[in-house]
């Protein structure tokens, strides 16, 4: 067999496919693309980058995001499974042990729940125990509005938010999702990195992205959009429904909101969290994810901690309703989050 | 009353009658309808989100169900059908207006729109409802299974895995249980040639799937799972060893799944020529051959259950159509028994989070 | 076979073992016993309830909660099974959808993440999706002071906290141990119930029960000590360290500390919370969880929204560190949260 | 150098020298004499927790782990131990006083106190920890072991699992997957009569656990795991079965746990006269008798690795026993790189919640 160091001069030799060349070409790309370029270089980078997951050789993943990686990295690197998520979860984590770094694809991250035992229990401690880091990020989509029903729609933050040891990101941005992905790779600790699969291709995500940019670090949250008078405390999908009511509450009554994009929910940048919150003295946290357990809570808990002398009114916030995500679209509308509720909630504070 | 013809040499096969094999045409041609509308209504985007489709398994959809004790009283055997059994599930009792109100995602579904496709339940009539997550259903069946031993009653409990499905430690998990504890369950490996993209030779690396049968110390047979009648006996079979109290079974049917995964998939990862191979199979086409050939049915016959198939099938059709979508604040229902979800305070009258 | 009703006149013929008829005459119990009277009355009262899990039989269970139940009750209620938590959880789910009422026990309550997947998909969902409720009770002994190590002593209840249509029951004296099995099992919802293995022999938990004592309804919290000063927020183990520090901050300082046991965690009870808060103005959350995503959280955001008003200082928890439960003594007794560390926040809050 | 005895009637099997012969000894005594002391440790209430002891199964443990290439520089084969394989752990290079230390919790412990028993690991030497959640180290070494084949490197992993822990999901899904990959993973499941107190009647329906390697398909066979030669002759097939690239395979060894599950358990379950019967086919002393018997090693040879088992034995215990225990802050050991855990705000010399 070819060592490692072979194959990736073999595999240099291959010409790289126009679809992941967007940015070199200094062409826009989809959220999806980005994450897409993300691996490929990484895979390029380092030898010991594989990706594992069902369906993701041939047809290139349920969503398309390893299209093309089979023929050029072949078999060894873009490993195609049977369904078994706990199964290619742990001999992802065994072979982290070894020196690679693999990278988990769910086909959609509501499956990751079949892992959840080698995943809280193996992978998270395994440091801890002495028996060595667990370089491994474990990736897929996530959420809802696009009528997936209960089990394709899921946002499984919060189950695993309670485990120390894992780290968990969620890119709102095509930049953010390239950069993340990145650190997510080099870090050596395991990552479970969320795609919300309805900004996968939103062509408003669409951006030219510098070819040569750094990882963006995790555990460090992005002001998406600067103010003074309220923080949004949020991430994903919820940042740009916070963007627009934003915008409506600044036309609407000249409010100045800041949003605070968390991008990485584990470890949580709290010092930016508090930095905000002394600055505009009211804090309105947004998840997509359902209410009770979500993680608002630990977001409230630590501004109570920390910064409650400069709280000038409650801490709020606007989440899904504790129901499973249903099918029908006037059922799903009303479960998620709406801008309205965001600017609801806005109002109310600011008026506090 | 049906006439059944004795077991000589080109007599009907199992002890049918001809009204029972028109019966299973009618089963045959209704799953193979309904699917053709469900086409029809996905590519005028009124299915909401994925179609799967059966075609080409309707045989084992349709043989494997037709072994069963079918009542609507909840006294009768119980399925839990995967995503290819529509065909079972209509069997049991399942309306094809229900099957397009779930597709279309409406308000008066059995699931009131929150839930997809195939999965809905009816305990009377003897189907419990998938979820997404697969092989979890072999557990649920096997408690079901379990029940009926403990309690002492003569049901069975049928469900199918996907050749993909049988790799999930659910499977494992939940089929061992019933094997140890003899419980009256009959599982069927649905061997259709792939899971999602992915081949069978990169699922397992055994030679077939009943090979395992021998690893949990169970009955085990195999069938070609496009001959209905080869399905019916060979469920039958082990439906009545598990019946009489000797315990599980693992079935394997070779059949194939000639559309995608679901519709959207182009299926490019399928070997040039292979599906013809399996046209050339066809289940319904090899039934109405073999029973119109061997004379037990007359072509006109078989011609009046399609009239009667397109009829129903395009009243539904229109019902289906014609329902509602839910209301919107249908979303606060029962998570919990007698406690709707809370509506959220941003929404109320005067919205407050004291409310929340 | 025999029907259900048959088999239970047979078992009423026998003699009621010693071990379980500790109340009927009159003596005292500790929680375990108490656990176990409520198993083997609901038994006697209801055909459709049996046990499952590994080792209930011949054993008795690890912990012997079901020690004598399998002569008496025979092997058709009482389900050794093989070791598959998933597999017996979701078979319970099924038996439960055929009309039983099954309890599940897990050895300990850390393998039930083995059981994550058909507990948070399909058993949480059921009723919602209109395949039926699903009565059934998932026990276990959880929590760490034993020196058990990382695997044998969690508490898991924020993985679950999250879950819509889950029940979590935790219980710190013998009296509710009793009456809310005794609800649990009677309610048609799934239900968690954690046991705290210290608290299960625990000398200072004996006490003597009323034989005909309603259930304990769930959702209910219960005012553990009446005090005016501080509110402290607990459940299980912690109530009875938080009992420790209120009589030392009395002593010390003739601080008045109220001690709210949530007894159960899902479905809240958020109105006991938020009058206790109002009347206090002051609040504390101690749980033996992990700090981070800990159902703390949750807590402090629904005072947030409901309370605010009426704080007169930040909300503010004392849990255990953010690593695995260690084994080692000096290590495991560092994570936990000590008495000391209680007195000490409720110094602040009550200074602040 | 060691004398290799020809392959006539009589000699040593399996091209094994007397010096091997001795070494193997030297593991079955020496794993018996550890335990004997843990038992001593553990009835002074010096180790923390349970004691889970392999009496009885030692020659499996060995002869299993005497098929592999064994190196102390990462190169080697790599095993990950289950509870019943503390003779495995040793022969790779785990010493006794770490073993000790692990079980009286001590700071210098492999693991520095933070985790129990063979709950530990050496990369070098070719083995990582289990967990308690049965069945995940299938998992992990399906992985190893794939990572051999695919970077090409002719390494193999070996695990075990118990009768009890073959029901798990992870175990079908771990195995599963090396099979298909043909992954070098060797697995012997040891039938060792008991799960806890279920005995292996209730936990398969199954004749044997070598009956699903066909359902696997992969490589199985079956020996008496009480026969240090069988088991090392089983593993060496498989070993280099799965070495030349053909790959996993699944064993089975028939075995007795003599003691309980743990020490605490009394084995109440145990129907009378079982024990004795396994007694009598004691791995060591058959082993002894063999050897002896046979004239390839003298008695006083043996009596000299006792001499030198207990002096080390001894030696470890003292040192161990003289360990200290972790310091307390210890307990804000890294779980993510770079990062120690936050100390609790309430111990801080100025208490202040700013700073939790
Ligand atoms: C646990 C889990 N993992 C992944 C999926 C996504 N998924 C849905 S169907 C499917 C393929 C199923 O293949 P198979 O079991 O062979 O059934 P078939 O579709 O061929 O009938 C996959 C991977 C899922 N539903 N559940
Ligand atoms: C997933 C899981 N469930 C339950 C347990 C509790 N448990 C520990 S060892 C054991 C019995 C193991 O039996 P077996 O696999 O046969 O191994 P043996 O002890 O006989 O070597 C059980 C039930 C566990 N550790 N993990
Ligand atoms: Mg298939
Ligand atoms: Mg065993």
């Amino acid at each position: 067999m070819a060592t490692a160091e072979q194959k990736v001069s073999d595999e240099m030799s291959r010409e790289k496919p126009e679809h992941v060349r967007n940015t070199e070409l200094g062409k826009p790309v989809t959220m999806l693309e980005a994450i897409r370029e993300a691996l490929w270089e990484e895979m390029e980078r380092d030898p010991s980058v594989f990706v594992i997951g069902e369906d993701i050789g041939a047809y290139g993943g349920a969503f398309k995001v390893t299209e093309g990686f089979l023929d050029f990295f072949g078999d060894r690197r873009i490993i195609d499974t049977p369904i078994s998520e706990a199964g290619f979860t742990g001999a992802a984590a065994g072979a982290a042990h070894m020196g690679m770094r693999p990278v988990v694809e769910m086909q959609f991250m509501d499956f990751v729940s079949c892992a959840y035992e080698p995943l809280t229990n193996y992978i998270a401690t395994s440091r801890w125990r002495g028996s060595g880091p667990v370089p491994m990020v474990v990736r897929g989509p996530v959420g809802g509005g696009v009528r997936g029903g209960p089990f394709h729609s899921q946002n499984p933050e919060a189950a695993f938010f309670h485990t120390p040891g894992l780290k968990i990101v969620y890119p709102s941005t095509a930049a953010d999702a390239k950069g993340l992905m990145k650190a997510a790779i080099r870090d050596d600790d395991p990552v479970l990195y969320f795609e919300h699969k309805k900004l996968y291709r939103a062509p408003f995500l669409r951006e030219v992205l510098e070819p040569d940019a750094d990882p963006v670090p995790l555990g460090v949250a992005r002001k998406h959009r600067e103010g003074k008078d309220l923080t949004i405390v949020t991430y994903g999908m919820m940042v740009h429904e916070s963007q627009k009511a934003a915008d409506q509450l600044h036309e609407e009554m000249g409010l100045d909101v800041e949003i605070l994009d968390l991008r990485t929910l584990l470890p949580m940048d709290e010092d930016a969290i508090v930095e905000s919150v002394k600055k505009t003295n009211r804090v309105l946290i947004v998840h997509e994810d359902t209410r009770t357990g979500g993680i608002a809570g630990e977001i409230a808990m630590r501004i109570s901690e920390k910064a409650f002398e400069w709280l000038d009114a409650p801490v709020l916030r606007v989440t899904a309703i504790d129901t499973p995500v249903p099918y029908s679209p006037p059922l799903e509308d009303y479960f998620l989050p709406q801008v309205s509720d965001i600017v609801t909630a806005a109002k109310y504070l600011a008026k506090y | 009353m049906a006439e059944t013809i004795g077991a000589t040499q080109g007599t009907i096969p199992l002890g049918l009658s001809r009204d029972q094999l028109i019966e299973l045409y009618y089963h045959l041609r209704m799953t193979r309808e309904v699917e053709q509308v469900l086409v029809n209504l996905y590519r005028q985007n009124k299915v909401i989100g994925g179609l799967y489709r059966s075609l080409g398994q309707e045989a084992t959809a349709v043989g494997s169900a037709y072994a069963l004790r079918r009542r609507s009283d909840g006294t009768g055997d119980m399925i839990a059908p995967a995503i290819r059994n529509l065909g079972s599930l209509m069997m049991m009792g399942a309306t094809p207006v229900e099957v397009m109100r779930q597709y279309m995602a409406k308000g008066d579904s059995p699931t009131w729109g929150r839930e997809q496709n195939v999965h809905f339940t009816d305990y009377d009539k003897g189907y419990i409802g998938l979820i997404s997550h697969l092989g979890v259903m072999i557990e649920i069946m096997c408690g079901v299974a379990m029940t009926f031993r403990l309690r002492g009653e003569d049901r069975v409990a049928l469900t199918w895995i996907g050749d993909g499905a049988s790799s999930t430690g659910a499977f494992h998990e939940g089929f061992n249980l019933a094997a140890v504890k003899r419980a009256p369950l009959v599982v069927i490996v649905e061997n259709n040639g792939y899971a999602y993209s992915t081949p069978v030779a990169r699922q397992t690396a055994a030679e077939s799937f009943v090979a395992k049968a021998a690893g949990y110390g169970v009955y085990g047979d195999k069938c070609d799972g496009n001959d209905v009648f080869a399905v019916l006996e060979m469920t039958r079979k082990a439906v009545a060893h598990a019946r009489a109290g000797n315990g599980a079974a693992l079935l394997e049917v070779m059949t194939y799944r000639r559309k995608g995964h679901a519709e959207h998939d182009a299926q490019a990862y399928v070997p040039a020529g292979e599906l013809d191979e399996w046209v050339a199979r066809d289940p319904v086409d090899r039934y109405v051959a073999r029973i119109t050939d061997e004379g037990w049915v007359d072509r006109k016959d078989l011609d009046e259950v399609d009239e009667r198939v397109r009829r129903e099938v395009d009243a539904a059709r229109e019902q289906a159509e014609a329902s509602p979508l839910p209301q919107a604040e249908e979303a606060l229902a029962e998570v919990y028994g007698g406690s709707p979800a809370r509506a959220p305070w941003t929404r109320l009258q005067n919205p407050d989070p004291h409310e929340a």
